[in-house]
Protein backbone atom coordinates (compact mmCIF):
# COMPACT_ATOMS: atom_id res chain seq x y z
CA UNK A 1 0.00 0.00 0.00
CA UNK A 2 0.82 3.64 -0.62
CA UNK A 3 1.42 5.43 2.58
CA UNK A 4 1.98 9.53 3.20
CA UNK A 5 2.78 11.41 6.32
CA UNK A 6 1.75 15.26 6.62
CA UNK A 7 2.95 18.35 8.99
CA UNK A 8 4.47 17.40 12.46
CA UNK A 9 3.06 13.59 11.78
CA UNK A 10 5.57 13.46 8.54
CA UNK A 11 8.42 15.46 11.31
CA UNK A 12 7.98 12.45 13.25
CA UNK A 13 7.99 9.43 10.91
CA UNK A 14 10.81 10.95 8.50
CA UNK A 15 8.99 9.86 5.91
CA UNK A 16 6.60 12.15 3.21
CA UNK A 17 5.97 8.94 1.00
CA UNK A 18 6.51 4.76 1.20
CA UNK A 19 5.46 1.75 -0.37
CA UNK A 20 4.79 -0.71 2.63
CA UNK A 21 3.23 -4.16 2.48
CA UNK A 22 -0.03 -4.17 4.33
CA UNK A 23 0.65 -6.39 7.61
CA UNK A 24 -0.85 -9.61 8.25
CA UNK A 25 -4.00 -9.33 9.75
CA UNK A 26 -4.55 -5.32 9.63
CA UNK A 27 -8.20 -4.87 8.12
CA UNK A 28 -8.96 -1.56 9.27
CA UNK A 29 -7.08 1.83 9.84
CA UNK A 30 -6.96 1.02 14.13
CA UNK A 31 -5.20 -1.76 12.61
CA UNK A 32 -2.85 -0.30 10.60
CA UNK A 33 -2.41 2.56 13.29
CA UNK A 34 -1.02 -0.12 15.99
CA UNK A 35 1.39 -1.74 13.03
CA UNK A 36 2.79 1.81 12.63
CA UNK A 37 3.49 3.07 15.74
CA UNK A 38 5.64 -0.88 16.34
CA UNK A 39 7.89 0.41 13.53
CA UNK A 40 9.98 2.62 16.15
CA UNK A 41 10.25 5.50 18.13
CA UNK A 42 9.73 8.36 15.63
CA UNK A 43 6.41 6.32 14.51
CA UNK A 44 5.28 5.40 18.30
CA UNK A 45 5.81 9.39 19.27
CA UNK A 46 3.71 10.10 15.26
CA UNK A 47 0.70 8.24 16.54
CA UNK A 48 1.06 8.50 20.33
CA UNK A 49 -2.20 10.57 20.80
CA UNK A 50 -4.41 9.25 18.09
CA UNK A 51 -6.87 12.83 19.02
CA UNK A 52 -4.56 15.09 17.10
CA UNK A 53 -4.20 12.65 14.17
CA UNK A 54 -6.51 12.37 11.35
CA UNK A 55 -6.61 9.78 7.56
CA UNK A 56 -7.44 9.31 4.25
CA UNK A 57 -7.80 6.49 2.71
CA UNK A 58 -7.78 7.07 -1.14
CA UNK A 59 -8.40 10.88 -0.21
CA UNK A 60 -11.51 10.58 1.11
CA UNK A 61 -11.63 11.29 4.85
CA UNK A 62 -11.62 7.86 7.24
CA UNK A 63 -12.23 6.85 10.48
CA UNK A 64 -10.49 4.66 12.51
CA UNK A 65 -12.95 1.69 11.89
CA UNK A 66 -12.59 2.43 8.42
CA UNK A 67 -11.85 -0.74 6.38
CA UNK A 68 -7.75 -0.70 4.57
CA UNK A 69 -7.13 -3.40 2.17
CA UNK A 70 -3.26 -3.15 0.32
CA UNK A 71 -3.56 -1.24 -2.71
CA UNK A 72 -4.94 1.90 -0.52
CA UNK A 73 -3.29 5.01 -0.03
CA UNK A 74 -3.23 5.67 2.83
CA UNK A 75 -2.61 8.97 4.52
CA UNK A 76 -2.11 10.22 7.80
CA UNK A 77 -1.74 13.79 9.26
CA UNK A 78 -3.06 16.51 12.06
CA UNK A 79 -5.85 18.12 11.71
CA UNK A 80 -6.86 20.89 8.88
CA UNK A 81 -5.48 23.90 9.27
CA UNK A 82 -6.51 25.89 5.64
CA UNK A 83 -7.76 29.23 4.93
CA UNK B 1 -16.98 26.55 -10.67
CA UNK B 2 -13.62 26.91 -10.42
CA UNK B 3 -11.15 25.44 -7.48
CA UNK B 4 -7.48 25.68 -8.07
CA UNK B 5 -4.18 25.40 -5.71
CA UNK B 6 -1.47 26.93 -6.45
CA UNK B 7 2.11 28.10 -5.50
CA UNK B 8 1.63 31.68 -7.03
CA UNK B 9 -0.30 34.74 -6.35
CA UNK B 10 -3.86 35.45 -7.69
CA UNK B 11 -5.30 38.57 -8.40
CA UNK B 12 -8.96 39.03 -7.28
CA UNK B 13 -10.71 41.70 -9.87
CA UNK B 14 -9.37 39.45 -12.65
CA UNK B 15 -10.25 35.91 -11.09
CA UNK B 16 -13.54 37.70 -10.66
CA UNK B 17 -13.86 38.54 -14.23
CA UNK B 18 -12.84 35.71 -15.49
CA UNK B 19 -15.76 33.87 -13.05
CA UNK B 20 -18.39 36.38 -14.43
CA UNK B 21 -17.36 37.43 -18.39
CA UNK B 22 -20.92 37.59 -20.13
CA UNK B 23 -23.39 36.77 -17.13
CA UNK B 24 -26.08 39.28 -16.79
CA UNK B 25 -27.81 37.46 -14.09
CA UNK B 26 -25.52 38.00 -10.93
CA UNK B 27 -26.29 40.65 -8.87
CA UNK B 28 -23.95 40.38 -6.37
CA UNK B 29 -20.61 39.07 -5.83
CA UNK B 30 -19.13 38.32 -2.32
CA UNK B 31 -15.08 37.67 -1.63
CA UNK B 32 -13.10 36.24 1.06
CA UNK B 33 -9.12 36.82 0.49
CA UNK B 34 -6.96 35.38 3.39
CA UNK B 35 -3.77 36.98 4.18
CA UNK B 36 -0.69 36.00 6.22
CA UNK B 37 -0.49 38.19 9.58
CA UNK B 38 2.35 39.29 11.24
CA UNK B 39 0.87 38.15 15.07
CA UNK B 40 -0.92 34.65 15.42
CA UNK B 41 -2.33 34.17 18.86
CA UNK B 42 0.31 36.88 20.21
CA UNK B 43 3.49 35.58 18.61
CA UNK B 44 5.34 37.29 16.01
CA UNK B 45 5.28 35.09 12.60
CA UNK B 46 7.50 36.18 10.25
CA UNK B 47 6.08 33.54 7.19
CA UNK B 48 3.87 31.12 6.91
CA UNK B 49 4.27 27.61 4.62
CA UNK B 50 1.36 26.07 3.63
CA UNK B 51 1.82 22.04 3.48
CA UNK B 52 -1.06 20.06 1.25
CA UNK B 53 -2.26 16.81 0.43
CA UNK B 54 -1.80 16.79 -3.69
CA UNK B 55 -4.52 15.25 -5.03
CA UNK B 56 -7.10 15.15 -2.37
CA UNK B 57 -7.10 19.01 -1.45
CA UNK B 58 -8.73 19.75 -5.01
CA UNK B 59 -11.30 17.02 -4.53
CA UNK B 60 -11.89 18.30 -1.07
CA UNK B 61 -12.14 21.89 -2.60
CA UNK B 62 -14.50 20.74 -5.28
CA UNK B 63 -16.21 18.55 -2.92
CA UNK B 64 -16.70 22.23 -0.64
CA UNK B 65 -17.35 23.88 -3.63
CA UNK B 66 -20.36 21.74 -4.50
CA UNK B 67 -21.68 21.84 -0.87
CA UNK B 68 -22.29 25.43 -1.06
CA UNK B 69 -24.06 25.16 -4.24
CA UNK B 70 -26.34 22.39 -2.69
CA UNK B 71 -27.32 24.77 0.46
CA UNK B 72 -26.57 28.84 -1.05
CA UNK B 73 -28.71 30.24 -4.25
CA UNK B 74 -25.14 30.86 -5.80
CA UNK B 75 -24.39 30.89 -9.55
CA UNK B 76 -20.57 31.16 -9.88
CA UNK B 77 -18.08 30.30 -6.64
CA UNK B 78 -14.53 30.10 -7.16
CA UNK B 79 -11.86 29.10 -4.45
CA UNK B 80 -7.93 29.68 -4.99
CA UNK B 81 -6.02 28.16 -2.58
CA UNK B 82 -2.08 28.79 -2.40
CA UNK B 83 0.78 26.39 -0.88
CA UNK B 84 4.04 26.84 -0.20
CA UNK B 85 5.74 29.85 2.24
CA UNK B 86 4.35 33.27 2.41
CA UNK B 87 5.44 36.25 4.51
CA UNK B 88 3.06 38.48 5.81
CA UNK B 89 0.55 40.53 3.96
CA UNK B 90 1.01 37.90 1.71
CA UNK B 91 -2.20 36.36 0.03
CA UNK B 92 -3.04 32.97 0.82
CA UNK B 93 -6.64 32.39 0.03
CA UNK B 94 -9.04 33.58 -2.06
CA UNK B 95 -13.55 32.78 -2.26
CA UNK B 96 -15.82 34.49 -4.56
CA UNK B 97 -19.76 33.90 -4.46
CA UNK B 98 -21.89 35.29 -6.72
CA UNK B 99 -25.50 35.36 -7.13
CA UNK B 100 -28.48 37.61 -8.02
CA UNK B 101 -29.09 38.31 -4.37
CA UNK B 102 -26.66 39.69 -1.56
CA UNK B 103 -27.41 37.90 1.08
CA UNK B 104 -26.87 34.34 -0.44
CA UNK B 105 -23.13 35.50 -2.04
CA UNK B 106 -22.01 36.55 1.73
CA UNK B 107 -23.95 33.28 3.16
CA UNK B 108 -21.90 31.08 0.68
CA UNK B 109 -18.85 32.71 0.94
CA UNK B 110 -19.04 32.64 4.45
CA UNK B 111 -19.61 28.93 4.36
CA UNK B 112 -16.78 28.20 2.28
CA UNK B 113 -14.23 29.72 4.38
CA UNK B 114 -15.43 27.79 7.17
CA UNK B 115 -15.55 24.90 5.72
CA UNK B 116 -11.99 24.91 4.19
CA UNK B 117 -10.63 25.86 7.33
CA UNK B 118 -11.44 21.95 8.97
CA UNK B 119 -12.25 20.02 5.79
CA UNK B 120 -9.36 20.88 2.84
CA UNK B 121 -5.91 19.21 3.92
CA UNK B 122 -3.80 22.49 4.55
CA UNK B 123 -1.54 22.72 7.21
CA UNK B 124 0.50 25.76 8.07
CA UNK B 125 3.73 26.15 9.72
CA UNK B 126 4.69 29.26 11.36
CA UNK B 127 7.96 30.89 11.37
CA UNK B 128 8.34 32.23 15.23
CA UNK B 129 11.14 33.80 17.21
CA UNK B 130 11.23 30.32 18.65
CA UNK B 131 11.48 28.33 15.75
CA UNK B 132 8.93 26.93 13.61
CA UNK B 133 5.65 26.36 14.87
CA UNK B 134 2.68 24.12 13.85
CA UNK B 135 -0.81 26.14 13.49
CA UNK B 136 -3.35 23.96 15.53
CA UNK B 137 -6.67 23.68 14.36
CA UNK B 138 -9.12 25.69 16.80
CA UNK B 139 -10.96 23.44 18.95
CA UNK B 140 -14.10 25.70 17.96
CA UNK B 141 -13.82 25.19 14.13
CA UNK B 142 -12.84 21.18 14.48
CA UNK B 143 -15.89 18.61 14.55
CA UNK B 144 -13.47 15.97 13.04
CA UNK B 145 -12.48 14.42 16.76
CA UNK B 146 -15.63 13.01 16.32
CA UNK B 147 -15.51 11.39 12.89
CA UNK B 148 -12.48 10.15 14.01
CA UNK B 149 -13.29 8.01 18.08
CA UNK C 1 -10.43 54.31 5.40
CA UNK C 2 -11.40 55.77 1.77
CA UNK C 3 -15.13 56.56 0.42
CA UNK C 4 -15.63 57.71 -3.16
CA UNK C 5 -18.17 58.35 -5.87
CA UNK C 6 -17.33 58.27 -9.38
CA UNK C 7 -18.57 57.66 -12.89
CA UNK C 8 -15.98 56.07 -14.09
CA UNK C 9 -15.38 51.75 -12.94
CA UNK C 10 -12.95 50.48 -10.61
CA UNK C 11 -10.82 47.77 -10.23
CA UNK C 12 -11.26 45.78 -7.22
CA UNK C 13 -7.78 43.84 -7.17
CA UNK C 14 -6.16 47.91 -7.44
CA UNK C 15 -8.80 48.95 -4.97
CA UNK C 16 -7.47 46.01 -2.45
CA UNK C 17 -3.85 46.77 -2.94
CA UNK C 18 -4.06 50.21 -1.71
CA UNK C 19 -6.50 49.82 0.80
CA UNK C 20 -4.25 47.35 2.52
CA UNK C 21 -0.76 48.71 1.26
CA UNK C 22 1.79 47.99 3.88
CA UNK C 23 -0.50 46.04 6.15
CA UNK C 24 1.02 42.84 8.42
CA UNK C 25 -1.73 42.77 10.82
CA UNK C 26 -5.19 42.17 8.53
CA UNK C 27 -5.77 38.63 8.26
CA UNK C 28 -9.19 38.49 6.02
CA UNK C 29 -10.66 41.05 3.67
CA UNK C 30 -14.26 40.86 2.96
CA UNK C 31 -15.60 42.75 -0.17
CA UNK C 32 -19.03 42.95 -2.04
CA UNK C 33 -19.61 44.00 -5.46
CA UNK C 34 -22.98 45.05 -6.80
CA UNK C 35 -23.70 44.31 -10.34
CA UNK C 36 -26.32 45.44 -13.25
CA UNK C 37 -29.02 42.30 -13.28
CA UNK C 38 -30.34 42.01 -16.80
CA UNK C 39 -33.56 40.93 -15.03
CA UNK C 40 -35.36 43.09 -12.05
CA UNK C 41 -38.70 41.48 -10.38
CA UNK C 42 -39.18 39.54 -13.51
CA UNK C 43 -38.96 42.76 -15.76
CA UNK C 44 -35.79 42.90 -18.52
CA UNK C 45 -33.64 45.94 -17.79
CA UNK C 46 -31.17 46.95 -20.77
CA UNK C 47 -29.09 49.53 -18.70
CA UNK C 48 -29.95 51.40 -15.54
CA UNK C 49 -29.37 54.71 -14.54
CA UNK C 50 -27.89 56.41 -11.30
CA UNK C 51 -29.01 59.46 -9.53
CA UNK C 52 -27.18 60.94 -6.67
CA UNK C 53 -27.06 63.81 -4.45
CA UNK C 54 -23.93 65.51 -4.80
CA UNK C 55 -22.08 66.73 -1.74
CA UNK C 56 -24.47 65.09 0.35
CA UNK C 57 -24.00 61.02 -1.19
CA UNK C 58 -20.66 61.50 -0.08
CA UNK C 59 -20.89 62.60 3.65
CA UNK C 60 -23.36 59.43 3.99
CA UNK C 61 -20.95 56.94 2.76
CA UNK C 62 -18.33 58.36 5.03
CA UNK C 63 -21.14 58.43 7.76
CA UNK C 64 -22.09 54.71 7.10
CA UNK C 65 -18.28 53.86 6.90
CA UNK C 66 -17.84 55.83 10.38
CA UNK C 67 -20.66 53.41 11.70
CA UNK C 68 -19.04 50.97 10.94
CA UNK C 69 -15.99 50.82 12.54
CA UNK C 70 -17.84 51.91 15.62
CA UNK C 71 -20.07 48.42 15.50
CA UNK C 72 -16.95 46.29 13.78
CA UNK C 73 -13.78 45.42 14.62
CA UNK C 74 -11.75 46.42 11.32
CA UNK C 75 -8.76 47.76 10.74
CA UNK C 76 -9.79 48.95 7.20
CA UNK C 77 -12.88 49.59 4.77
CA UNK C 78 -13.78 51.13 1.35
CA UNK C 79 -16.42 52.28 -0.21
CA UNK C 80 -16.89 53.20 -3.64
CA UNK C 81 -20.37 53.88 -5.88
CA UNK C 82 -20.94 55.05 -8.87
CA UNK C 83 -23.73 57.00 -10.62
CA UNK C 84 -24.77 57.63 -14.10
CA UNK C 85 -25.66 54.88 -16.80
CA UNK C 86 -24.57 51.51 -16.65
CA UNK C 87 -25.24 47.91 -18.15
CA UNK C 88 -26.03 44.71 -17.16
CA UNK C 89 -23.04 43.14 -16.04
CA UNK C 90 -21.70 46.16 -15.17
CA UNK C 91 -20.32 46.65 -11.60
CA UNK C 92 -22.15 49.66 -9.49
CA UNK C 93 -21.00 49.55 -6.09
CA UNK C 94 -17.86 47.70 -4.09
CA UNK C 95 -17.47 47.73 -0.44
CA UNK C 96 -14.63 46.03 1.52
CA UNK C 97 -13.74 45.68 5.27
CA UNK C 98 -10.76 43.93 6.42
CA UNK C 99 -9.67 42.76 9.94
CA UNK C 100 -7.43 40.68 12.18
CA UNK C 101 -10.51 38.13 12.09
CA UNK C 102 -12.66 36.94 9.06
CA UNK C 103 -16.22 37.32 11.07
CA UNK C 104 -15.65 40.81 11.57
CA UNK C 105 -14.69 41.17 8.09
CA UNK C 106 -17.98 39.32 6.89
CA UNK C 107 -20.37 40.98 9.21
CA UNK C 108 -18.88 44.63 8.54
CA UNK C 109 -19.50 44.39 4.79
CA UNK C 110 -22.76 42.77 5.02
CA UNK C 111 -23.17 45.84 7.20
CA UNK C 112 -21.82 48.42 4.85
CA UNK C 113 -24.13 47.22 2.12
CA UNK C 114 -26.83 47.23 4.14
CA UNK C 115 -26.53 50.72 5.08
CA UNK C 116 -25.75 51.84 1.80
CA UNK C 117 -29.34 50.70 0.09
CA UNK C 118 -31.63 52.93 2.47
CA UNK C 119 -29.20 55.68 3.78
CA UNK C 120 -27.15 56.77 0.39
CA UNK C 121 -29.00 59.42 -1.77
CA UNK C 122 -29.07 57.10 -4.54
CA UNK C 123 -31.81 56.86 -6.71
CA UNK C 124 -32.19 53.99 -9.87
CA UNK C 125 -33.71 53.70 -12.78
CA UNK C 126 -34.05 51.05 -14.70
CA UNK C 127 -34.95 51.10 -18.90
CA UNK C 128 -36.95 48.61 -19.21
CA UNK C 129 -39.25 47.31 -23.00
CA UNK C 130 -42.57 49.66 -21.23
CA UNK C 131 -39.72 52.70 -20.94
CA UNK C 132 -37.80 53.92 -17.75
CA UNK C 133 -38.99 53.21 -14.83
CA UNK C 134 -38.03 54.03 -10.72
CA UNK C 135 -36.28 51.39 -8.72
CA UNK C 136 -38.92 51.17 -5.99
CA UNK C 137 -37.42 50.75 -2.25
CA UNK C 138 -37.44 47.57 -0.99
CA UNK C 139 -39.11 46.44 2.14
CA UNK C 140 -36.71 43.59 2.30
CA UNK C 141 -33.86 46.21 2.83
CA UNK C 142 -35.76 48.33 4.98
CA UNK C 143 -35.68 44.73 7.03
CA UNK C 144 -31.83 44.54 6.52
CA UNK C 145 -31.19 48.18 8.16
CA UNK C 146 -33.07 47.22 11.09
CA UNK C 147 -31.65 44.22 11.84
CA UNK C 148 -28.33 46.78 12.59
CA UNK C 149 -30.27 49.34 14.55
CA UNK D 1 -33.09 79.26 -0.09
CA UNK D 2 -31.85 76.62 -2.39
CA UNK D 3 -34.53 73.95 -3.02
CA UNK D 4 -33.15 70.35 -4.89
CA UNK D 5 -34.96 67.88 -6.19
CA UNK D 6 -34.13 63.66 -7.25
CA UNK D 7 -35.46 61.46 -9.16
CA UNK D 8 -39.29 61.03 -9.81
CA UNK D 9 -39.82 64.33 -7.44
CA UNK D 10 -37.31 66.05 -10.01
CA UNK D 11 -39.31 64.97 -12.65
CA UNK D 12 -42.85 65.94 -11.76
CA UNK D 13 -41.17 69.30 -10.67
CA UNK D 14 -39.96 70.08 -13.84
CA UNK D 15 -36.60 71.33 -11.72
CA UNK D 16 -33.80 69.57 -10.43
CA UNK D 17 -32.44 72.67 -8.46
CA UNK D 18 -33.72 76.53 -7.67
CA UNK D 19 -33.57 79.29 -5.63
CA UNK D 20 -36.96 79.94 -3.59
CA UNK D 21 -37.32 82.60 -1.10
CA UNK D 22 -39.00 81.04 1.85
CA UNK D 23 -42.78 82.20 2.20
CA UNK D 24 -44.06 84.08 5.22
CA UNK D 25 -45.39 81.62 7.95
CA UNK D 26 -43.18 78.75 6.31
CA UNK D 27 -40.95 77.50 9.82
CA UNK D 28 -41.05 73.53 9.24
CA UNK D 29 -40.47 71.43 6.25
CA UNK D 30 -44.20 70.61 6.54
CA UNK D 31 -45.24 74.01 6.28
CA UNK D 32 -42.81 74.34 3.19
CA UNK D 33 -44.03 70.90 1.49
CA UNK D 34 -47.31 72.65 1.58
CA UNK D 35 -45.99 75.57 0.42
CA UNK D 36 -44.64 73.85 -2.96
CA UNK D 37 -47.25 71.78 -3.07
CA UNK D 38 -49.52 75.10 -3.82
CA UNK D 39 -47.07 76.03 -6.61
CA UNK D 40 -48.56 74.44 -9.13
CA UNK D 41 -49.97 70.27 -10.53
CA UNK D 42 -46.47 69.31 -11.11
CA UNK D 43 -45.41 70.32 -7.77
CA UNK D 44 -48.63 69.03 -6.46
CA UNK D 45 -48.46 65.77 -7.81
CA UNK D 46 -44.35 65.55 -6.15
CA UNK D 47 -45.74 65.90 -3.05
CA UNK D 48 -49.45 63.96 -3.07
CA UNK D 49 -48.19 61.08 -1.50
CA UNK D 50 -45.87 62.21 1.88
CA UNK D 51 -45.32 58.63 2.92
CA UNK D 52 -43.00 58.52 -0.51
CA UNK D 53 -41.27 61.61 0.07
CA UNK D 54 -38.34 62.13 2.32
CA UNK D 55 -35.94 65.11 3.03
CA UNK D 56 -32.80 66.31 3.94
CA UNK D 57 -32.03 69.33 5.00
CA UNK D 58 -28.44 71.15 4.36
CA UNK D 59 -27.45 67.54 3.46
CA UNK D 60 -28.84 65.31 6.56
CA UNK D 61 -31.79 63.32 6.45
CA UNK D 62 -34.56 65.13 8.11
CA UNK D 63 -38.25 64.93 9.29
CA UNK D 64 -41.05 66.45 8.15
CA UNK D 65 -41.66 68.39 11.46
CA UNK D 66 -37.74 69.57 11.28
CA UNK D 67 -37.31 73.55 10.80
CA UNK D 68 -36.36 75.77 8.06
CA UNK D 69 -35.16 79.16 7.68
CA UNK D 70 -33.51 80.96 5.04
CA UNK D 71 -30.80 80.03 3.79
CA UNK D 72 -31.24 76.23 3.80
CA UNK D 73 -30.58 73.82 1.21
CA UNK D 74 -33.47 71.56 1.59
CA UNK D 75 -33.69 68.65 -1.14
CA UNK D 76 -36.74 66.71 -1.56
CA UNK D 77 -36.40 62.70 -2.88
CA UNK D 78 -37.82 59.05 -3.16
CA UNK D 79 -36.32 56.25 -0.27
CA UNK D 80 -32.79 56.07 -1.39
CA UNK D 81 -31.64 52.97 -3.60
CA UNK D 82 -28.43 52.81 -3.59
CA UNK D 83 -26.62 49.76 -3.37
Amino acid sequence: MKLLYFAWIRERTGIHEETWPLPDGVTSLRDLVAALAARGPGFAHAFADLKQVRAAVNQETAKLDDPVSEGDEVAFFPPMTGG
Amino acid sequence: MVVRVQRDDFDIGREMDALLAGRRDIGGVASFTGLVRAFSDARNVGALTLEHYPGMTEKALAAIEAEARERFDIQASLIVHRFGRMEPGERIVLVIAASAHRGEAFRAAEFLMDWLKTKAPFWKSEETPDGPQWVEARAADDNAVERWS
